[in-house]
């Protein structure tokens, strides 16, 4: 699966990274947790509520079940213009 | 209304912008621009090497597109610009310009002023300060909140 | 507080004066400026063939000095710059270009704003529109006066 | 005595007038009647209180006694910028 991060996360953790999703990874709730074990220094800004997913160009809940052939893109806070 | 917005790469000449946008209009009494200027320091006074604006390869020229459009929605505006610049930006560079022409200058004051307090808080950047003494990701103020919700209903 | 004032006998280049105002600035993060356009047609409709700004050899330009002063008093702004003209203004040229400079970008907003309502009632000028069905001289609108009296303490 | 007329008065009367003033015309307000008597298509623009005399750059009333070396400028209202 396609993931990409925005801002700080991007800096963290780069900006595009395909992970292999075991099949008990469903949720966008899932897949932080997922990340946060990759990337264990960054595991405290992927938990943050104020970490926005994003697929299609639209923001998704954290029950949102992702398809493995979706890209799920992660917004820190907007820090505007 | 007619409006345009523009996800500039590169450096450009706000100045002629403003001649740009006067060059298109037809009998509109008053124009109102605003020009965004990167600071060469941190709030803390550090100097600052560079701005760094990551953006959305979609989600971000469109929320240009909805501020000016909600801009021109709400005031009796007949013509409205937006620049804004992402990536890589240096102390003194524009990054961002806004202009409004109309009939009444309170519309045209009204709508550059509405477009501003909007992409403060709405536009879909993320931003990074690089300075002497390091870098940081910025975050909208409690004052870009307030003026935001200035123009709630 | 910098500020600087021009009365111009000639037509002048908005773009050019932001573009100079711009040039002169070093930490300012904000700009708002204002230009005001000579309209085409009188408020019945008829086309103008020209405006005259008939004025005062000394008071015109201490009005203006006085309203600039004012704005740079009342408003954190660090820079400030009012060109108007005087004498004959053909429809489609500027008639007046304000701009102000802060590094807060209200008070540029306010500043900028203060001064065209200041202007439109306290400027020394006699205006007189002369169109194809007549010439009628010009007095400050209602709307005008009260712009004016939003500021008024 | 050096008259000068702004804005509309200026159009009626001309910018700039001479007149021979007579001991009895000491005052503006004298100034304005001596003024209506010779222009009369003006009298009524010469009579408004909204027009403002001006001396030495600074306005004065109506009982200011000008003197015949002095400049005296009539003001129609203000239009603004």
């Amino acid at each position: 699966m396609k993931i990409l991060f925005f801002g700080r996360l991007g800096d963290m953790v780069g900006r595009e990274t395909h992970v292999e999703v075991p099949p008990e990874t469903r949720t966008v709730a899932d897949l932080r947790q997922l990340l946060a074990q990759l990337h264990p220094a960054a595991s405290e800004d992927l938990s943050r509520p104020s970490l926005r997913a994003c697929v299609n160009d639209l923001i998704v809940g954290e029950n949102y079940v992702v398809a493995d052939s979706e890209t799920v893109e992660f917004f820190p806070p907007l820090s505007g213009g | 209304m007619r409006h345009s917005t523009c996800l500039a790469s590169d450096r450009f000449d706000p100045a002629l912008e403003l001649s740009t946008f006067l060059g298109q209009l037809s009998d509109e009494g008053g124009i109102v621009s605003f020009v965004g200027v990167a600071r060469p320091t941190t709030r803390g006074g550090s100097p600052v090497e560079r701005l760094f604006l990551d953006h959305h390869p979609r989600l971000t020229g469109r929320s240009l597109e909805e501020v000016a459009g909600a801009a021109g929605d709400r005031f009796d505006v007949s013509a409205l610009r937006v620049v804004h610049r992402f990536g890589e930006v240096a102390p003194g560079e524009a990054i961002v310009f806004v202009a409004a022409a109309s009939a009444h200058r309170r519309a045209a004051f009204e709508a550059a002023d509405y477009v501003m307090d909007r992409l403060k808080t709405d536009a879909v950047f993320w931003k990074r300060e690089d300075a002497v003494d390091g870098s940081h990701w910025i975050e909208p103020t409690d004052s870009d909140r307030a003026e935001r919700a200035r123009w709630s209903e």
